[in-house]
């Protein structure tokens, strides 16, 4: 939890998922587990033993028919910047430093060699973003030859989660180095979930940047924690103080409801 | 645990956590030191037991 | 004895405490734990140079432009590619999983001969040229026997060079049989042919559409091309524009439509007449169109407003007749409004008069080939070979009607697979000797999935041209290996609405698995050795010079941008639009049959035996094509529609209380066709005595990650033969639900 | 045959007796130890745990033994520091309770975690702001307290003893004990507090989390007056069982009365506590997240508001008014069943702020989770179980673990003959049909 770097260069990556546009298809998560190599079993009906970074939950508005309705809502980790920077749920609890908040970037990574597998980051996190490797990762033979060589193979008995395909930044700002340059341009470093959207209902860039989609469609207020200005824009679970850094947007009043207690969520700054 | 961990930072929280251990740990060490090295001379000075020889 | 307990402590004491202070236990330590971030067993993928290959990936509905990432010589990621047109860039689920397809151990790496009985999996494997010596002796003895005629082919769609060189192989070798997989491409081409007088594809210019009216058509639930469509309704939702939802269940395009019009199954297109009947009565149509582009309206007119009332059709569909008042206006009163249909993904053919009051819908708003309309597009045509030379024996047999009628009892269409059973069973008008089956999976994906089983049991030789060991495949005798979609060429010509007229190429990206020959290369060696005229018929030394010569002036642009699209493409004016008799648009053919085609299709069954109706849905997340789902697919099917191998159907609350049902109970689903044990799930987004079951599960091939879980829907319906087009317009069954 | 391993002046069960039981109850063992070697070698996919469940049975016991062994540090506390001179006569059993229980939960924990062969990265990659870290440092230390605080016992032996060396050290550490014990106590105060903080501090999960002060959640607080309350009642109710099967006094009852008597005030003041803490939580800290007590209580048949008053009244309130009512205290039925119930009623507590905790929802579209335990989970809760019978059973044989035994039970002539076959006091095969 190193808080550092030169005040006003810092990133805060973060997401915008228009959950009007989602059309529920599950590429996103098809996308992310071909790019993150990860692992799947004969049975993944058990979506409590299914590791799956980006999960799309089905909400309903409990309405009896014809007055039903129902909303997809795709949940990466969402990178909660937590009560004070770097103070995320998960982060502040983890006791091996395996999960850390990078200032740089707002991106809370997962180090898989680090992790001793207690879980106590998973029983922190209300938005079940992280997922345990309960058995060896196995694919059937011949399939091992698609494995991403950018993204390590997780162990069993680990914990793993999203990371806002953090190898893609790494890639980017590689490139950028040799190309003598210390920015990334907005289309630079995407996600895998945000580039295989067929709906463009996933925007992925830097919060703190204006110029920045994300930035323009959540409107964060960085004096409010980032509360966001868009009235169709919500955090989910916002009133626990977690401070997510992926927004949904939904013109729908029963979708924000199911996301999120507006009339709780507390003034910034309260709590330093 | 210790300042060459990379994540040893010179906050408070380090400080006062790992001093704590440190101090602990210190107490623990030295009072068992302390024990044996006491009840080695003691022996030596032929002190204790019920069997002498 | 005291002094060698001493001694014996000490030492124990003291070698304790040396191996402690030793750097042995503490390397051992690390080491393990270093062991343990590296174990010889988790994979370690090697590193390589990062390339990259744009490619068309075929198989989805339409094909997306995909951009392959490999490294060294591995495929590692399947994205979309870039500028391609409709997809822009975005990729569908089942393309982005292809990698699991290409890489998976239900590929077929070389030639398999059936050693036991049918569909028992018992092989051998044999060189290419037994396998060809094979398909020849076989094919052979049906010319020698004077019947080519019981040759038939089954692919998966009918345009592209591969289908082309089948029908060519067949129609030089004597068959008419050449069969592929109807789609609602096929139900609009119907309608075109008999309101335009084309032979025409459907375009929808969705994109310049500001009120779209959708009867049963899964915008996003992965009708017509999916990524375009997604893109569309996206574009929709940020323009503003107005979707509604005719159908009988909630699905994702209803949850996310501006209303959402619960329908009673099977009545969208009286529906559309009720539309129709308002925009008439109130005189909201298109003047200009209705008075000089087409004919039949007076007629049209008539039958509409006697029979297609808001009262009538409120009785018919369930949807209230101030529903039906509004929303016909409002979709008059649009700026560009726009009628479609084809049910869920579109998939299934359905009623030519639910598609042809659908089409009256736009015909009377005026949209037809207009911006944000229903346009008619030219059939392919770069396929420009010369008429194969025919010998007697293929004269004798291409003289022959088709075995599933189409083109003789059915005039409008093309091929009717589903119509294969009845013909084999009844050795009418003859038999089958030899089946071909290519891309195509018919005995997954055809309704009347037992019947079949039974009748293709009839046939004495089944050829499967596979990539991996399908259901059809796992039946067949001998299965010929076929490249993936990542290892050969092919021209994929887009024919699921998009506008304009697109050809995409699939390119070899990676070295190919196994002992594969692309179909196009196998038919080109059969021709060879059958000899003769049908050697003539195959001039090309192998199947990429084939393409390359066939695509001439567009090859090396394809090559370059994979694909090759007219962007320029304009439908025709009204006034050169038509062909019919009259040269106008006729919106009373003669196959309306004085509007008997406009009432709405009764289900198959008994209605006291069987008092629910089974409807089969799509979703987007389990493909129900030729191409089953790869391991990721499934994995995101939700625990509400697959558990474990236990597939649930979903119905309203209302229905399970009457059948004693709860969220998750077991039930036995019964109909006419046949019976599963599922699971039930209450869902309050279906109309009260639906059952909605998923289509695209319950494989009995592939591998333990897809086979074995649900139940295919397919096996549970039957076709019924639309009276005028003959395509399958069943949209469900009646069916019963029982605790289990 | 072992008799010159017997300390002087009590009588034991023949070998053959004591081999017998040692070898039932070793079956339970080695059924743990499989179960143990399935986790360790096959992975915990041996478990029913999941997702939501991070979390399981086992750790329920670790935090529970956790609490349960508090005895000892309290007890030490109590005898070296505060001056209770009476309770020397039980401070040993107290120690050797809570040795099996710290034991036990580091071996609970060894198993549980995904990669036990990086368990130590806790303390070398240590995040000093996790509550678990605290956790493990105290854990650790404070197991290596009891160590020192146990080693004397076993030195003791009548055999050992012999050795001069031994014998000097055994005295020296007697005679330094109260260090150790302050030490103990310091770390036994944080890392059963940050056993509290382990749930208190979960701000993304409403069900657990609870106000701070400075930086402890008041879980902290809660956990380590509860297990200095409740603990002692468990080295009572051992005691009591001890005796029960031995079929002989070993302790005093000023002593238990005594215990007893500072356990249950210390409960009533917790319970008080913990009251105050929960009507804070139910009607502030949780609605100000969220959620009312409905929502955990009322929206699930298996976790109902009985949880509530069986923890807090029944497990709770009602055993420590038992405990400082002298005249139900000095009854020794009553004082049995207020311990049972005290046991009971921590381990709820501990129950609930572990398993509960994992199976409330927190998103509005997300369900209860419930889980079964595996039997390998069963298998390697009991475990430690067997294992702490096993060493009760051979201290209890071989060292003299209550310094009033030989005072409460004087040695016939005749006894002192037959010691080995003297089958009366038979600890062991009354365990073992047990």
């Amino acid at each position: 939890m190193k808080i550092e770097g030169e005040q006003g260069k810092s990133k805060k990556y973060g997401m915008v998922i228009d959950l009007d546009k989602c059309t529920g298809c599950g590429a996103c998560m098809v996308a992310c587990m071909a790019e993150n190599n990860v692992p799947f079993k004969q049975d993944e009906s058990d979506k409590r033993l299914s590791i799956t970074w980006m999960r799309v939950y089905q909400l309903t508005n409990g309405k009896a028919f014809p007055d039903a309705d129902i909303c997809y809502l795709p949940r990466p980790c969402q990178h909660c910047e937590g009560m004070h920077e770097g103070h995320s749920p998960c982060v502040s609890v983890c006791p091996a430093t395996a999960t850390d908040y990078d200032a740089q970037t707002g991106i809370v990574s997962q180090i898989y060699t680090r992790c001793f597998g207690c879980r106590y980051c998973m029983a922190a996190c209300p938005y079940h973003a992280r997922h345990f490797n309960w058995w060896d990762p196995v694919w059937p033979e011949g399939m091992e030859k698609y494995l991403n060589p950018d993204v390590s193979v997780r162990m069993r008995g680990i914990v793993e989660k999203c990371g806002f395909c953090f190898s893609r930044y790494q890639k980017a700002m590689e490139k950028a180095h040799y190309e003598g340059r210390r920015e990334l341009e907005e289309l630079e470093y995407q996600t895998a979930c945000t580039q295989a959207c067929p709906a463009g209902a996933i925007v992925f860039g830097d919060l703190n940047n204006p110029q920045h989609r994300v930035h323009q469609l959540a409107q964060p207020d960085p004096r409010r924690r980032g509360r966001p200005g868009n009235p169709k824009a919500f955090r989910l679970l916002e009133e626990l103080q977690t401070y997510p850094k992926v927004y949904y947007l939904s013109s729908r009043e029963w979708v924000h409801k199911a996301g999120h207690k507006a009339e709780l969520i507390k003034e910034a700054g309260a709590h330093h | 645990m210790f300042p060459f961990n990379f994540e040893w930072i010179w906050d408070m929280s380090h400080m006062v956590f790992m001093g704590g251990l440190w101090y602990a740990l210190s107490i623990l060490g030295l009072g068992i030191t302390f024990c044996i090295v006491k009840a080695a001379m003691d022996t030596a000075k032929g002190k204790g037991g019920t069997h002498h020889h | 004895m005291k002094i060698d307990r001493r001694c014996f402590l000490s030492l124990g004491v003291g070698a304790a405490a040396g191996t402690v202070l030793s750097p042995l236990p503490w390397k051992i330590t690390d080491d393990l734990s270093i062991w343990s971030q590296m174990w010889p067993w988790t994979p370690w993928p090697a590193q390589g140079e990062n390339t990259f290959t744009n490619s068309v990936s075929t198989l989805c509905t339409d094909g997306c432009g995909i951009t392959v990432r490999k490294v060294g010589g591995r495929a590692v990621k399947i994205e979309g590619m870039a500028g391609y047109p409709g997809n822009e860039g975005g990729i569908c689920n089942l393309c982005a999983a292809g990698l699991q397809l290409h890489y998976g151990p239900t590929r077929v790496r070389e030639p398999m001969m059936r050693v036991g009985s049918r569909g028992e999996g018992q092989w051998r494997t044999v060189s290419w040229e037994q396998a060809l010596g094979e398909v020849s002796r076989q094919l052979a003895g049906a010319r020698k026997a004077g019947t080519p005629e019981a040759v038939g082919a089954i692919v998966d769609q009918p345009y592209g060079s591969v289908p082309a060189l089948f029908r060519r192989f067949l129609t030089a070798f004597g068959s008419p049989n050449f069969m592929y997989t109807p789609t609602m491409a096929d139900a609009y081409a119907a309608v075109l042919r008999l309101t335009h007088g084309t032979d025409s594809l459907v375009g929808f210019d969705l994109e310049h559409a500001d009120y779209i009216l959708s009867f049963g058509s899964g915008i996003i639930d992965g009708w017509g091309s999916p990524v375009r469509m997604f893109r569309a309704h996206s574009q929709w939702k940020t323009d503003g524009a107005t979707v509604k939802q005719v159908e009988p269940r909630l699905s994702n395009t209803a949850a996310q439509s501006s209303q959402w019009i619960p329908v009673n199954p099977g009545s969208e297109g009286a529906l559309a007449l009720g539309l129709a009947h308002i925009i008439i009565k109130e005189s909201l149509y298109d003047y200009d169109f209705v008075n000089n582009y087409a004919s039949g309206f007076e007629q049209f007119r008539d039958l509409v407003l006697a029979q297609f009332s808001p009262g009538n059709v409120s009785r018919l569909t369930g949807v209230d007749q101030s529903t039906i008042v509004s929303v016909a206006r409002e979709f008059a009163r649009a700026h560009r409004p726009l009628a479609i249909c084809g049910r869920g993904q579109g998939r299934t053919t359905g009623e030519l008069g639910y598609f042809l009051a659908v089409h009256a819908l736009n015909a009377l708003m005026g949209t037809i080939n207009r911006p944000g309309g229903v346009w008619a597009l030219p059939v392919p045509d770069y396929i420009q070979w010369p008429e194969p030379p025919l010998d007697d024996v293929a004269r004798g047999g291409m003289a022959k009607e088709r075995l599933d009628g189409a083109g003789s009892a059915f005039p409008v269409a093309r091929s009717l697979p589903h119509r294969l059973a009845a013909a084999i069973r009844e050795q009418k008008p003859y038999g089958l000797q030899v089946l071909m089956v290519s891309g195509a999976n018919p005995l997954y994906t055809l309704p009347g999935q037992t019947d079949l089983q039974q009748t293709l049991g009839q046939v004495p030789f089944i050829v499967s041209f596979a990539t991996h060991m399908d259901e059809t495949a796992a039946y067949a005798d001998l299965v010929l290996p076929a490249p993936s979609h990542l290892e050969r060429y092919e021209d994929v010509a887009s024919t699921a609405g998009y506008p304009r007229p697109l050809i995409g190429l699939a390119r070899p990206v990676v070295p190919r698995e196994g002992d594969t020959r692309h179909p196009g290369d196998v038919l080109i060696q059969l021709a060879a050795a059958l000899g003769g005229s049908l050697q003539e018929a195959f001039p090309w030394p192998d199947y990429d010079t084939c393409l390359q010569e066939t695509l001439a002036d567009r090859w090396e642009a394809m090559l370059a941008d994979g694909y090759w699209a007219n962007d320029r493409f304009q439908p025709d004016n009204w006034d050169a639009a038509f062909a019919t008799a009259s040269g106008r648009f006729e919106f009373f053919p003669d196959a309306v049959k004085d509007g008997a085609l406009f009432q709405p299709l009764e289900p198959e069954g008994d209605a006291a035996q069987f008092p629910l109706v089974l409807i089969p849905y799509d979703t987007a997340r389990i493909s129900n094509g030729p191409v089953a789902s790869p391991p990721f697919l499934i994995k995101t099917v939700a625990d509400y529609v697959l558990k474990g191998k236990e597939m649930f159907v979903e119905i309203n609350p209302e229905s399970a209380d009457a059948l004693g049902l709860r969220e998750g109970s077991a039930a036995r689903l019964t109909t006419p066709r046949g019976s599963a044990t599922v699971r039930v799930h209450l869902s309050h987004g279906i109309m009260p005595g639906l059952v909605g079951a998923p289509r695209g599960l319950g494989h009995t091939a592939y591998d333990d990650y897809l086979a074995g879980k649900g139940v295919n829907v397919n096996a549970l319906v039957g076709a019924i033969s639309d009276p005028a087009s003959g395509l399958d317009a069943a949209w469900g069954i009646r069916a019963s639900l029982a605790k289990a | 045959m072992d008799s010159a391993l017997i300390p002087k002046g009590v009588k034991r069960c023949p070998i053959w007796q004591f081999a017998l039981g040692l070898g039932i109850v070793g079956a339970v063992l080695l059924w743990g130890v499989y179960a143990m070697l399935l986790c360790w070698f096959k992975g915990l996919n041996q478990t029913n745990m999941n997702d939501y469940y991070g979390f399981a049975l086992w750790i329920w016991a670790d935090l529970a033994v956790i609490a349960l062994g508090g005895g000892a540090f309290f007890t030490g506390l109590l005898r070296y520091v505060i001056g209770k001179d009476e309770l020397k006569n039980i401070i040993n059993y107290a120690v050797l309770i809570g040795f099996i229980c710290y034991s036990s939960a580091l071996l609970i924990l060894a198993i549980d975690i995904g990669q036990p062969l990086r368990g130590w990265f806790i303390f070398w990659h240590a995040n000093v702001h996790s509550m678990l870290t605290e956790v493990a440092f105290c854990l650790s230390c404070y197991f290596g307290v009891l160590t020192i605080e146990y080693l004397p016992l076993v030195l003791e032996n009548r055999q050992l003893d012999k050795v001069p060396f031994v014998h000097n050290l055994t005295h020296t550490m007697h005679e330094h004990m109260a260090i150790f014990a302050a030490t103990g106590a310091f770390l036994s105060f944080f890392h059963q507090g940050s056993l509290g903080g382990v749930a208190g501090v979960l701000f993304g999960r409403p069900f657990a989390y609870r106000e701070h002060l400075f930086i402890w959640p008041w879980t902290f607080f809660l956990f380590t007056w509860s297990a200095a309350a409740f603990g002692p009642c468990f080295t009572l109710l051992v005691t009591r069982i001890t005796e029960r099967i031995a079929g002989k006094k070993l302790v005093k009852d000023n002593v238990v009365q005594l215990l007893a008597k500072i356990s249950g005030w210390m409960m009533f003041t917790y319970i008080i506590a913990k009251i105050l803490d929960t009507a804070y939580w139910a009607f502030t800290t949780a609605p100000s997240l969220g959620f009312t007590l409905k929502d955990f209580y009322g929206t699930n048949g298996f976790y109902n508001y009985g949880w509530l008053v069986a923890e807090i009244i029944v497990g709770g309130l009602i055993p420590a008014l038992m405990l400082i009512t002298p005249k139900i205290r000095a009854n020794r039925g009553m004082l049995t069943l207020a311990t049972v119930l005290a046991v009971i009623g921590v381990c709820l507590n501990r129950w609930v702020m572990v398993l509960q905790v994992m199976a409330a929802p927190v998103m509005t579209f997300d369900e209860w989770a419930l889980y079964v335990p595996s039997w390998q989970e069963v298998a390697t809760t009991i475990l430690p179980v067997a294992y702490g019978v096993i060493l009760i059973m051979i201290s209890y044989r071989y060292l003299p673990i209550f310094p009033q035994e030989a005072e409460l039970n004087p040695i016939t002539p005749e006894d002192a003959e037959g010691v080995q076959a003297s089958g009366d006091s038979e600890p062991v095969l009354a365990t073992a049909q047990a």
